[in-house]
């Protein structure tokens, strides 16, 4: 879509989205939201990017090795932040008893793994929902009519 | 009767999902393209949402997000939790359709699932 | 004929799932069923435990986290089997 | 006022879905089906649940409206 009205207020919208993907995800445990949401919206201002410039100029944003990090290593995190419950002797998963650092309620640096888990989680999301998108919209193949 | 349709009134809410289900059901089975289908899944999906979200609602209560201090009433924060979950199956349940899709139509040309049968039962 | 099938038998689970709509406690009566001691629960005691003030992502992360590790695994699921048929050889 | 409001967009929801089962054209069936993703969020608003307000305005009427579109770019449009 080679279009300078287009082109001209998505790459003023596109920082504003972002931003407020990354406050969604980070006060997850503050206010409404959370890791699936920031990441819906993150992966959203991704695609919008490269519907408005072009396809291959996107594309080159999330290469297929980062997506590739990023989707295993969301689970990874999740996964080691879980054993380390067991090492230090609770159970599997388990969040302030097993010695993380609780913090203030209400503070932005409080609540244990949470916040770990959620960027994890949101970026895991982002980068399915970008992957999903191109690798649906690739415009190799002969189906066209 | 009177008393039946005032009840029902009282809870619109699980009416409509009621309803968005039926409709979701019969565009899932009567329609033969594939899109529409797919289509159909996710509004019954929706309507099961909205069913489960308006059960853990409370007349006057607000979103369970604490503040210190004040005391008010707050809705049950659990079916929101679950259809958290829900709603992240259902776009990965799409999104695997959709690609079987596009298979479809690259090998047999066609979206519609009936035609797709023809085809497949004359091949030897 | 199948039209005539598909219609009845959606007229039938339609008339059931309003009929029980019928029968359901009132909408957003806070003497419901639905509103035990477990969401109460939730409510007193989640930011002492979890340390959070949206209940929410508290549940979500904490009391359930091992639900969405799965919910996870689904994601990373869905997105392989999607790639995978997209990508596969068509002959 | 909450009453009116209310059933309003529970009638919205209903003509929407009626009209994506009625369409025969592809693509208006899926912007009607992000209008009704869209309402749904406002209905959820409305239920107080904000969490999944902001998802379905992101999964719903944005993600899954685009890979439904991608969709019926590689194939057709028509019925």
């Amino acid at each position: 879509m080679e279009d300078l009205i287009v082109r001209t207020i998505s790459r003023t919208l596109v920082p504003f989205i972002q931003v407020y993907g990354l406050y969604i995800i980070l006060h997850g445990h503050l206010t409404p939201g959370g890791s699936f949401s920031g990441g819906a919206v993150l992966g959203s201002s991704m695609i919008l990017f490269a519907l408005s410039f072009n396809l291959e100029r996107g594309a080159k944003k999330l290469s297929h090795d980062a997506s590739t990090v990023l989707e295993c290593g969301g689970i990874l995190i999740f996964a080691m932040l879980g054993f380390y419950g067991i090492l230090a002797g609770t159970n599997f998963l388990t969040n302030l008893k097993a010695g993380f650092y609780p913090g203030v309620p209400g503070e932005f640096f409080s609540a244990g793994f949470i916040i770990f888990i959620t960027v994890a989680l949101a970026f895991k999301v982002a980068s399915t929902v970008i992957t999903l998108f191109y690798n649906l919209i690739e415009t190799e193949g002969e189906a066209h009519d | 009767m009177i008393e039946v349709a005032l009840r029902l009134f009282e809870n619109k809410y699980f009416l409509v999902a009621m309803i968005l289900f039926i409709i979701g059901f019969h565009t899932l089975l009567t329609h033969s393209n594939l899109i529409k289908k797919v289509i159909g899944m996710n509004i019954m999906d929706t309507a099961i949402f909205l069913f489960f979200v308006s059960i853990g609602y409370v007349d006057g209560a607000v979103a369970p997000i604490i503040e210190p201090g004040v005391e008010q009433a707050y809705i049950n924060p659990l079916p929101t939790v679950l259809i958290l979950t829900g709603i992240v199956v259902a776009v990965s349940v799409t999104a695997f359709a959709l690609s079987l899709i596009v298979k479809l139509y690259e090998s047999y040309g066609t979206l519609d699932a009936e035609e797709i049968m023809r085809i497949r039962s004359n091949e030897p | 004929m199948r039209l005539v099938i598909i219609l009845f038998f959606l007229a039938l689970i339609g008339f059931t799932l309003v009929a029980t709509v019928a029968e359901m406690p009132l909408y957003g009566h806070p003497e419901n069923p639905t509103n035990n001691e477990v969401p109460e629960r939730f409510i007193e005691k989640g930011t002492e435990e979890t340390g959070v003030m949206n209940i929410i992502g508290g549940i979500l992360v904490d009391y359930r986290a091992f639900d969405t590790l799965g919910e996870a695994t689904v994601l990373f699921v869905a997105i392989a089997a999607a790639l995978s048929a997209l990508k596969a050889h068509s002959h | 006022m909450s009453i009116v409001l209310d059933t309003l967009l529970l009638s919205f929801l209903i003509v929407c879905a009626v009209a994506v089962a009625r369409t025969r054209d592809l693509l208006s069936a899926i912007i009607i089906y992000a209008a009704y993703s869209l309402i749904m969020a406002v209905i959820w608003l409305q239920l107080e649940a904000p969490d999944i307000a902001i998802t379905e305005a992101a999964i719903g009427a944005g993600v899954t409206t685009l890979l439904l579109i991608a969709t019926i770019s590689k194939t057709r449009r028509e019925e």
